[in-house]
């Protein structure tokens, strides 16, 4: 019964093209699952705006949007029929696009923003039997598709003429290249452990229980390290709080997009949401064990629910971590990446290999934890060395 | 045609292309991007010779191309790093007005 | 040759053509950057997954990212006033039309051409990884070391040469 | 160690998010068409003409004086003086305005109307939810829309109402003193005058009115 329940959708798909001449199956089969991401994680996006303002109203203590329910009628929904007021005021905003700007690259930035990010959804195992192409370097693909979106993101700084927006668009280059190397570095330690980069395969490996809890990496010393490397490289690759400095509204008004507008505008929104999922998925996939569930009693509960729990979660962590900390400045963004981020994502890696190689019992528990704890103290130090955190001094223009 | 011929056809054009670029443009980076082009048509012609060759298994063509990669990816640095660095001396990036090996 | 491979092999050669045509550096770069990502999908079209993937990673991901950093440190986005062309551009021209004849011509009347296809052999990254780790690890360590020359090399050559009397960075 | 203010940090908002639910007055907002905080007394928005009795045409203190046209720097006030006249409550024949619009899209709320009206017909209200579709007829308010009862302007500010129904009492109390002075001097001159009849006019301008010095200010 809760197995029909987990294969539900995977079943309507095989009935629903059960009935389609043989030739035909494949092509549309892709499309009833194009249909599916398409549909789905925009809903989780528009569901996310609300609850980003619901939360980060509550964190400092206001109510947040309460009032739009669904349309027409009193009933509210505590506010969260916000997004088809927020969604049909982007659309039906006058496009704006300026003189001098480039009208063809302007006009395909936001395009080629999205195709990437809807692309890396292809690869991610969102339940049982539910991933959309199991490539076999899915890994790999996920980060090579991602790595196009620093190209949209230059298209758009470039083409709007404007210098905050080529200011932004700068920075958000330099941010993303810097923190790809830890992202990637980080998830090496699982393609490693594993010995796959095939996403499912890589699941499948968490997919044990030793006393009714599972065999998530994040249970490991390396695999901690590694998802909090991975959160972090995450959220600054998804130009989140505190690595919010492409788009710091205080300094460069909003970045790339300062020169976007309406529907264009939606598109970015919407892509950098998309892409912050995607790579939430990817870390739950990697780290908290995709679409498995945590103790071994509530298997039953459906595995897209997993995933899609996970996810809301660590999405609700994102809003969290916004509402708490300032945005970083940009020597201290580098600093972190290169001096703390990359030297223990390399030491994480050799600890992923001690891990791999030592017999299974206590002694690599205390091996890799003192190893990691010891680089952390290290590296921490000397990150925090040379900051000087007193009274604070200003120098004015002469 | 078969497969083959194709792919080496695309790649005897992207060569040609790359080649054309890199002879006749004054900018060096636009020189540098059409050496990066010959390159790619070289790593075409090898995954194609891999792909319709006799022996696919040894997978040579395939690493070759790999490796060719991440030799672009160290020519692209440097080049680069050159252009720039040539830019700041002389205020320029046009090749005709870097003649010189005097700094 | 199925549709998408012609397909793909337009868009390539557009993009390239494009690369080298146009006037304006940023675009050139842009359109280096399709025919990249149409190269990684013939890639993928002669089942080599993981060398499309590495092509797309490395050259739209970065080569395209550091060109387009390198175009504006050295000021060259704006299309230029005068004649983008060297002085040898005709002979540059015919030289290229000449190869690309040649060769052309050579692929097709080559013997030496298998007519049959062979069935898709199998490269999945678990053999890539073997092989890498086996019969071509020396090449492998050796790549390793060119890169981290390179890298190297690049920092020092792009870095910034100290003046005398800078100021000794700011305060904090 | 590093990591540990940030914890810290995550901690504040965590509780700031759960407490918000738990206990309602850490919400320092309220849920605003529906709940009102209570008004300060000196709030004041626009400004709006007072009358006294039932019936508004007839119970405007308004004189149509024109001081606060004159004296408004925006120039919201437009005034059209009425040709007859009718008396005031204190029974002293008036003109009153026949227009008297201010259009709240130019006022600034800046109160001078109030400060320089010498007959409190004047003051400023607290009614701030006066947005409309229609931006220029929908933001001149007429005389009708002006007009309010004293009573609301008791009602609104206790305080200032009392003072200025002390003024008016004073005043009203003034002139019926001044009236029966009036009426008893008249009583008199007439007696005089029927005693006096064929003296000399001379002590005619003592009958007059008494120097229309305003009152002090009883503050």
């Amino acid at each position: 019964m809760f197995d029909k329940l987990d294969q539900i959708f995977v079943t309507a798909l095989h009935w629903l093209v059960s009935f389609l001449p043989e030739g035909l199956r494949p092509f549309v089969s892709a499309l009833i699952c194009i249909a599916f991401v398409m549909s789905v994680f925009p809903g989780v996006f528009a569901l996310t705006t609300v609850l980003e303002r619901k939360i980060l109203g509550r964190i400092q203590n206001r109510y947040g949007p309460n009032r739009v329910g669904i349309p027409f009628t009193k009933i509210r929904l505590c506010g969260f029929g916000q997004f088809i007021p927020d969604g049909i005021k982007s659309l039906t905003k006058e496009d704006i696009v300026p003189r001098a700007a480039d009208k063809v690259v302007h006009f395909l930035a936001p395009v080629v923003m999205l195709i990437p990010v809807l692309l890396s959804y292809s690869v991610l195992p969102f339940g049982k039997n539910m991933t959309i192409t199991d490539y076999d370097a899915g890994l790999l693909f996920f980060f090579a598709v991602g790595g196009a979106v620093e190209v949209s993101v230059f298209m758009a700084g470039w083409s709007s003429r404007n210098k905050y927006s080529l200011l932004g668009a700068m920075r958000a280059i330099a941010q993303m290249v810097s923190y790809e190397i830890p992202l990637i570095l980080s998830a090496v330690t699982v393609v490693m452990v594993v010995g796959s980069l095939n996403l499912s395969e890589i699941v499948q490996h968490q997919n044990n229980y030793t006393f009714g809890i599972a065999h998530w990496h994040v249970f490991t010393p390396w695999g901690l390290v590694g998802f909090v490397l991975f959160f972090i490289a995450s959220l600054a690759e998804s130009n989140r709080t505190p690595f919010d400095l492409p788009e710091a509204e205080s300094e460069i008004i909003a970045g790339y997009f300062t020169e976007y507008s309406g529907f264009k505008f939606a598109l970015f929104f919407l892509g950098e949401y998309l892409g912050m999922f995607a790579i939430i998925g990817l870390g739950i996939t990697l780290f908290l064990g995709g679409w498995t569930s945590p103790v071994s009693f509530l298997t039953w509960i459906p595995s897209y629910v997993w995933f899609l729990s996970k996810l809301m979660a660590i999405v609700f962590v994102f809003i969290w971590i916004r509402g708490t900390l300032p945005r970083l400045r940009m020597d201290q963004l580098m600093n972190f990446a290169w001096k703390f981020m990359l030297p223990l994502a390399l030491i994480n890696i050799l600890v992923a290999g001690i891990w791999h190689y030592m017999a299974a019992d206590w002694q690599r528990w205390l091996v890799c934890s003192a190893i990691i704890f010891g680089a952390y103290a290290i590296l921490g130090r000397g990150l925090m060395q040379n900051q000087n955190f007193g009274k604070r001094i200003y120098r004015y223009a002469e | 045609m078969t497969a083959l011929q194709a792919c080496l056809l695309i790649s005897a054009f992207l060569f040609a292309i790359g080649f054309a670029g890199a002879v006749t443009r004054r900018h060096a980076i636009l020189v540098l991007i059409g050496i990066e082009l010959m390159l790619n048509a070289a790593n075409l012609n090898l995954i194609a010779f891999w792909r319709f060759g006799p022996h696919p298994e040894a997978l040579t063509g395939f690493i070759f191309v790999l490796f060719s990669m991440a030799m672009a990816g160290a020519e692209a640095a440097v080049g680069l790093a050159l252009i720039i660095a040539i830019y700041r001396h002389k205020k320029t990036s046009n090749l005709d007005e870097v003649k010189e090996l005097k700094g | 040759m199925s549709p998408f491979f012609i397909i793909t092999g337009i868009v390539t050669l557009l993009g390239a053509a494009f690369a080298m045509s146009l006037r304006n550096l940023v675009h050139c770069a842009l359109a280096m950057a399709v025919a990249f990502s149409g190269i990684a999908a013939l890639y993928l079209q002669l089942d080599a997954q993981f060398v499309g993937f590495a092509e797309i990673l490395v050259y739209v991901g970065a080569i395209a990212i550091l060109i387009v950093f390198a175009i504006l440190l050295t000021r060259s986005g704006e299309a230029p006033e005068k004649s983008v062309l060297t002085s040898g551009w005709m002979a540059g021209i015919a030289v290229s039309a000449m190869v690309f004849t040649m060769l052309g011509w050579a692929v097709l009347n080559s013997s030496a051409i298998p007519k049959e296809t062979p069935p898709a052999p199998v490269a999945t990254v678990k053999n890539v990884g073997d092989a890498l780790m086996t019969k071509f690890v020396l090449p492998l360590e050796i790549i390793g070391l060119v890169l981290t020359a390179a890298m190297i090399g690049a920092v020092i050559i792009a870095l910034k040469e100290e003046s005398k009397n800078e100021n000794p960075g700011r305060k904090s | 160690m590093l990591g540990e203010q940030i914890i810290k940090g995550m901690a504040v908002t965590a509780r700031n998010f759960f407490g918000s639910y738990v206990s309602k007055d850490r919400l320092t907002t309220v849920q605003y068409p529906e709940e009102h905080l209570a008004q300060k007394e000196n709030t004041r928005q626009f400004p709006f003409l007072v009358y006294d009795g039932e019936d508004w045409e007839k119970g405007l203190r308004c004189v149509a004086c024109q001081i606060c046209e004159k004296e408004c720097p925006p120039k919201c006030i437009y005034i059209v003086k009425s040709r007859d006249k009718k008396p005031d409550y204190k029974g002293q024949p008036q003109i009153y305005p026949l227009t008297f619009d201010i259009d709240i899209s130019v006022c600034m709320s800046c109160q001078i109307c109030v400060e320089v009206c010498p007959f409190e017909s004047i003051k400023m209200d607290t009614k701030f939810e006066l947005s409309t579709a229609d931006r220029f007829g929908g933001l001149l308010l007429t005389k009708d829309q002006l007009a309010k009862p004293n009573s609301y302007y008791q009602q609104m500010h206790p305080h200032d109402a009392a003072e200025s129904d002390a003024v008016i009492a004073a005043e009203k109390a003034k002139a019926e003193a001044k009236a029966k002075a009036a009426a008893e001097a008249k009583v008199k001159a007439d007696a005089e005058a029927k005693a006096k009849a064929a003296a000399a006019a001379a002590t005619a301008p003592l009958a007059a009115p008494a120097p229309t010095t305003p009152p002090p200010a009883p503050k």
